[in-house]
């Protein structure tokens, strides 16, 4: 059913797998979710995703209260589909693990003239304009073919991809090929890349409970995992094996992920002005695909809040909002 | 009088037809109309407005951003894919299965081998082959060959094994050597079935198309489909999900005219 | 010239004897009718003939020659059913033989040799009464007419030797009674020797110079995998016929009382 | 003598038969060790020793992490959903099939319907199916359902309806229902086509399964293949492939023992 | 009693007049040969009696009371084909109709009513001949016993009419005889009416009471839509055969001479 805005206590979670979300499966496997659920006397359901694209569209269909995505996907999914989105948790952004590749080249501007290879309107897409820009180029100087992220490894292998934009895990692997070179990663925009956990607004409103549980249930796995201890190690081996490779494939992923484990910096990461600045370059992008919704007259169309209480674009249609509320209450112990 | 002997009138016929047609659109309008007015914004079930503002950007302009009339041009490359992947499985079909149902050695060492390969999960071996062949029309094409062929090639190995041994002596002592036998004994005979197995996998055909076109391409029903579900565009999705139905229901009608039309004998045959 | 004669021919599939030292000689332009109840092995006789099947043991030879161990144009065969083909009108299945022995790369005839050989085959369909169906496909034409367009078929090959399985064994008696009268004129007419399977003995004596009859002789169940199928009776018919020749006790032709 | 003519013997036969297979394991074997001779760490071909590497990993020893037999358990897991799926496609079509081709109101309201059904392309309405259904089990067996079920009910109807009318009025002068004659008469004469068609549909389910377990699953064949693929880990994927390959042909075989089994006459009316 | 009235009857097919004003009045235990050149109604007119077709004129009386309109158990009926289910064994087959009339939910019965039953349906079997095949299926009778099965089946329902559309056409000579005995041992045993087609002239006189010929008057191409057929003779066999009762001029019972 659709989520109401009213008080319950059956909350849907749900996470696809990616380096910076694996916790979230972790804390379920291992008893961290029903420890803050029972907490709060709520009941949370966690749902692993095979296919991103998919745990996304349950959450603007109301199927899910909360859902992990980038907050590039947050702005044209659910916050273009209607669905009023408040990002609960900034868990990382990506510093490395979006990258640029080619093949035979050695400097980004060789890409000029190839056909592309990435996931069109994900974060790939964003992160290569991105970096078009930042040598003087505009996407109208390649063509894009889009290429599903599992099939990027096996891809890249083939005579006609010359060039290929993705993430971690395939990023790495792809990378290590021989020919491959990375010429631009999302460590050259640090911060425009943003992991979230984002709840439905008027569920959160109503249950400020549930906000609090995700909050607890992430600074108490992010804690574990980055523990330079047996269970650490433990964690992180399993976090790996359930992402498809092994303790020191994740470790290398996470070196490529600044991981917010703890709050106050996540606190400082929302409210820096930079967020602003990046939120504009990110429905800027949107705007431009079109994927703000095909009626919408410019850029404005969506409103997104900031902790602030800045508003970028329309305030009246206000779909997106950062807040620091719990991450807050999390590093003032408050939960 | 019992049901089984109880037929509907000519009008009736009309109206009976339709009824289900109908309560699929009525279904479709009140799961639209409720979800809508739950959230006026929600994308799941768009209104006929929602849906018919959808159809007009896609099939009745150009897309702003590249200038093109995308239902159209998806069309056409899907179409391109389809087409030349059916051909090659028929041909493949034609040749493998007439030397395999003929020829007592092909059968004993092929016609295992070919029953084998039509259980392989082709969508399983994609990584294989979009590595083998690259990410171009060759990978797609080739999808559709290995999903439809094997079966095709089994059910005419079949169909040219059927054939009545006296024919097949009757045609030797017309002096018809095994090429002339399959030429123009077993060929003209397999051919209306050829056809109808054709048929019978379009539906596969159109599922191996939209899977090799959800994971490379630059244009395609398959490729829009999975490329708008991003956001969920179901006022595209559903138009598109119409439009491919339609296609394949007028493929299924055109190959059936065109067997009744070219082997006229074929439709005698089944009357008798 | 197609005399055969069968020596000391054995038929076993397996285990089971069907044919039991079988020795025969069918003299040129003999017309057998080979009768025996279902399942003694009339069938694998002919096929051993066409050469489909071959003997275990014994040997079969036309003209002195071996057999050629597969069928050929010089053995035409008339089936119950499937002998003529559903994909050809009656004109391309009269025709096709011819085109198949003259085209061997295309099987087709064009041009002169084509309107030559079509000229052939409507001679051929109007001597078998089926002159002005040459465009229907056999799926148009009843029982009656299908037999006698595969009839036609196997005599434009000019066979040496036509072989019958029960030819007209599906037909109803009305035409069966037409269909024998025009045998009768092709076997006169057209030089070749016929061997003709049949369950009805009154088309036998009909037809036939001669009628065979197979037999088992030991045909208890426990006898039955052991023995096979040996002849029992080999009646030749008197007055003897003679092809080309109309006796005077051959009822004259059109006069064949109906049955 | 001509090749239609000529025949394998006995001991030739099983060589032919196993040639085709032994020419692609060779090929396998040559092509895994050209490209890890180019590149040691290349993982599209692994060798033989990676390859039973692989299969230990997966089979024969559990998974560190949850301590399952990953083979095992994705087995079970894939198999409940299959063997769901089809049952409930088989009850639709028979169901569905029987009174469609029976009964001449129904096979008027809904054979073009049915017939309409099955040329959808369910893969295009995943999106809505995950929806509508949410996550679980449901949504993975009604695609399977989805997929398979108006192609068997068109089959299914389409038997009845060949049943000689003969038959049906034999039935009424032995005083049958319309009740009784689709119970005694139509649904075991159609039952060994209802096999027949099930087995038809085995490739096309896994197919499905494996496209709705690689959207969303936590087990199952589908799952891991599309899990791993990510790594591009062939090691596993070629192993699981042959598995899948394995079982649908071993399930074609036992489907088809049961109809024999089961129905022994249908094998009687086929020699006939 | 069981007469049958045929009054008036028109049958077409859209345009087509197949029937053309047939009336006709068969009394009760007749046994009626129905015969006459192929498409001329014969099949449509059982098809009429059987309820599996209606008049597009007039109507038919079975004992003065108006046809229901659809096939039931008082009239039986034998075709050439698909006369058996496949899926049955003999015993089966022969069992349903009383199994379908006694168990009007699962059509099937058990215990001591099965065994009764099965009783009664070991006779019927043995009845015609095939006493020890209870247990093989149709496909694995020949022709002949397929149709002496369809005969038991039907007869086990007692119908008040017994349809046969060209029964035993599809028969050999010499099984055709046999089956002829039979015939007429159980029109002579079982109180009923009988209706047969058949395109042998021989059978129809060997078996029937009554021989009628349907025909087509005007054949000529442009009149066969406008006209039907029609009945053209109608010949009671002399001396006359009554049900139960054998004339003289009968041969004693299996003394019939073969074909
Ligand atoms: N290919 C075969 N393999 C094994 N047995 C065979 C084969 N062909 C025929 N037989 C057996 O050989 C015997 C003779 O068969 P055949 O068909 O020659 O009989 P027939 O005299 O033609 O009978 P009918 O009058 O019924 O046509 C039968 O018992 C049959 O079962
Ligand atoms: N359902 C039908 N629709 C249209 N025409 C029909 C139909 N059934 C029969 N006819 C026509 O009615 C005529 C009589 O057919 P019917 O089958 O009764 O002939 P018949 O005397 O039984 O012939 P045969 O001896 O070949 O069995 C034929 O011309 C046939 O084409
Ligand atoms: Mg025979
Ligand atoms: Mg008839």
């Amino acid at each position: 059913g659709h989520a109401r805005a009213e008080e319950k206590t059956d909350f849907k979670v749900a996470w696809s797998i990616y380096a910076g979300w694996m916790p979230w499966g972790y804390a379920a496997d291992n008893g961290i979710v029903q420890k803050w659920a029972d907490k709060y006397g709520i009941a949370i359901e966690v749902t692993q995703f095979n296919d991103y694209v998919e745990s996304m569209n349950q959450f603007t269909a109301g199927g899910y209260d909360a859902v992990t995505l980038t907050n590039m996907d947050g702005l044209s999914i659910p916050a273009a589909g209607g669905v009023d989105t408040t990002a609960v948790i900034v868990g990382d952004f990506s510093a490395g693990n979006d990258a640029v590749i080619l093949k035979d080249g050695t400097a980004l501007t060789d890409i000029a003239g190839r056909p592309v290879n990435l996931v069109e309107f994900s974060v790939s897409h964003y992160l290569l304009a991105r970096a078009l820009d930042s040598v003087g180029l505009s996407e109208r100087d390649v063509s894009i073919v889009n290429t599903a992220d599992p099939d990027m490894v096996g891809a890249f292998q083939t005579p006609d991809v010359t060039a290929m934009v993705t993430w971690n895990p395939m990023a790495s692997e792809i990378a290590a090929l021989p020919g491959a070179t990375k010429v631009f990663d999302s460590a050259q925009i640090p911060g425009e890349i943003i992991d979230l956990m984002v709840a439905n607004t008027e569920v959160l409103q109503d249950n400020p409970d549930f906000g609090k549980a995700l909050a607890g249930i992430w600074y108490e796995t992010t804690a574990l995992m980055v523990a330079d201890t047996p269970e650490g190690a433990a964690a992180r081996a399993a976090m790996g094996a359930a992402s498809g490779t092994d303790g020191a494939g994740y470790e290398a992923q996470l070196a490529a992920t600044r991981l917010f484990d703890k709050p106050a910096e996540a606190v400082a990461f929302v409210n820096s002005p930079d967020l602003a600045t990046t939120m504009d370059h990110v429905r800027g992008f949107l705007f431009d695909k079109g994927l703000l919704g095909p009626t919408a007259p410019s850029a404005d169309a969506v409103g997104i809040e900031l902790p602030s209480g800045q508003v970028l674009g329309d305030g009246a249609n206000v779909k997106l909002r950062f807040t620091d509320d719990w991450m807050q209450m999390a590093a003032d112990g408050a939960l | 009088m019992r049901w089984i002997n109880r037929r509907p009138r000519r009008g009736a016929e009309m109206l009976l037809l339709c009824l289900p047609f109908a309560a699929l659109v009525a279904a479709y309008l009140i799961g639209s109309a409720i979800r809508l007015d739950a959230n006026p914004a929600d994308k799941l079930l768009p209104s006929p407005a929602q849906l018919w503002a959808g159809i007009q950007r896609i099939a009745l302009m150009p897309d702003p951003r590249t200038g093109e009339w995308l239902l159209w041009s998806d069309t056409a490359a899907s179409l391109m894919r389809l087409a030349a992947g059916l051909g090659i499985a028929t041909v493949i079909a034609l040749l493998l299965g007439m030397a395999v149902g003929l020829l007592p050695y092909l059968r004993a060492s092929l016609g295992a081998f070919v029953a084998f390969l039509s259980m392989v999960p082709p969508l399983a071996l994609l990584p294989i082959l979009f590595i083998t062949l690259g990410l171009g029309e060759a990978a797609k094409i080739c999808l559709i060959v290995i999903g439809v062929a094997p079966i095709m090639t089994r059910d005419l190995a079949l169909r040219v094994h059927e054939i009545p041994r006296e024919m097949i002596v009757k045609a030797e002592t017309l002096s018809a050597s095994t090429w002339l036998i399959a030429l123009r004994v077993v060929l003209p005979q397999v051919l209306p079935r050829l056809l109808t197995s054709l048929r019978l996998q379009l539906g596969p055909a159109f599922l191996f198309l939209i899977a090799a076109e959800a994971i490379s391409a630059d244009a395609g029903l398959g490729y829009r489909i999975f490329l708008v579900r991003r956001y969920l565009a179901m006022d595209v999705i559903f138009p598109y999900v119409a439009w491919i139905t339609l296609l394949a229901v007028l493929a299924d009608i055109a190959i059936d005219r065109l067997r009744s039309r070219v082997f006229p004998w074929s439709d005698l045959e089944r009357g008798a | 010239m197609s005399a055969i004669s069968v020596e000391n021919v054995w038929k076993e599939y397996g285990d089971q004897v069907v044919l039991e030292n079988l020795s025969l000689q069918i003299a040129d332009r003999a017309f057998v009718a080979l009768v025996g109840p279902s399942g003694c092995g009339k069938t694998t006789f002919l096929r051993m003939i066409l050469g489909q099947e071959r003997p275990t043991r014994g040997r079969i030879l036309l003209d002195g020659q071996p057999l050629p161990p597969e069928p050929g144009p010089d053995r035409g065969v008339v089936y119950q059913r499937y002998s003529v083909f559903p994909h050809l009108t009656v004109g391309g299945n009269v025709m096709l033989g011819p085109e198949l022995r003259g085209a061997r790369l295309t099987g087709r005839r064009f041009g002169a040799a084509r309107r030559r050989l079509a000229d052939e085959a409507r001679a051929m369909i109007a001597a078998v009464g089926l002159a002005g169906s040459e465009d229907k496909y056999p799926a148009q034409l009843s029982g009656g007419m299908q037999q006698r367009l595969a009839l036609a078929q196997a005599l434009m090959m000019r066979p040496r030797v036509l072989l019958l399985d029960e030819p007209f064994g599906a037909l109803d008696p009305g035409i069966r009674a037409d269909i024998h009268q025009l045998m009768k004129r092709l076997w006169n007419e057209v030089p070749m020797t016929a061997v003709m399977v049949t369950h009805d003995l009154r088309e036998a004596f009909t037809l036939a110079t001669r009628v065979i009859a197979l037999e088992r002789l030991r045909d208890r169940p426990e006898e039955r995998e052991r023995y096979g199928a040996r002849i029992t009776r080999d009646i030749s018919i008197w007055p003897p016929r003679v092809a080309g020749q109309r006796t005077s006790f051959d009822p004259p032709e059109g006069a064949e009382p109906p049955l």
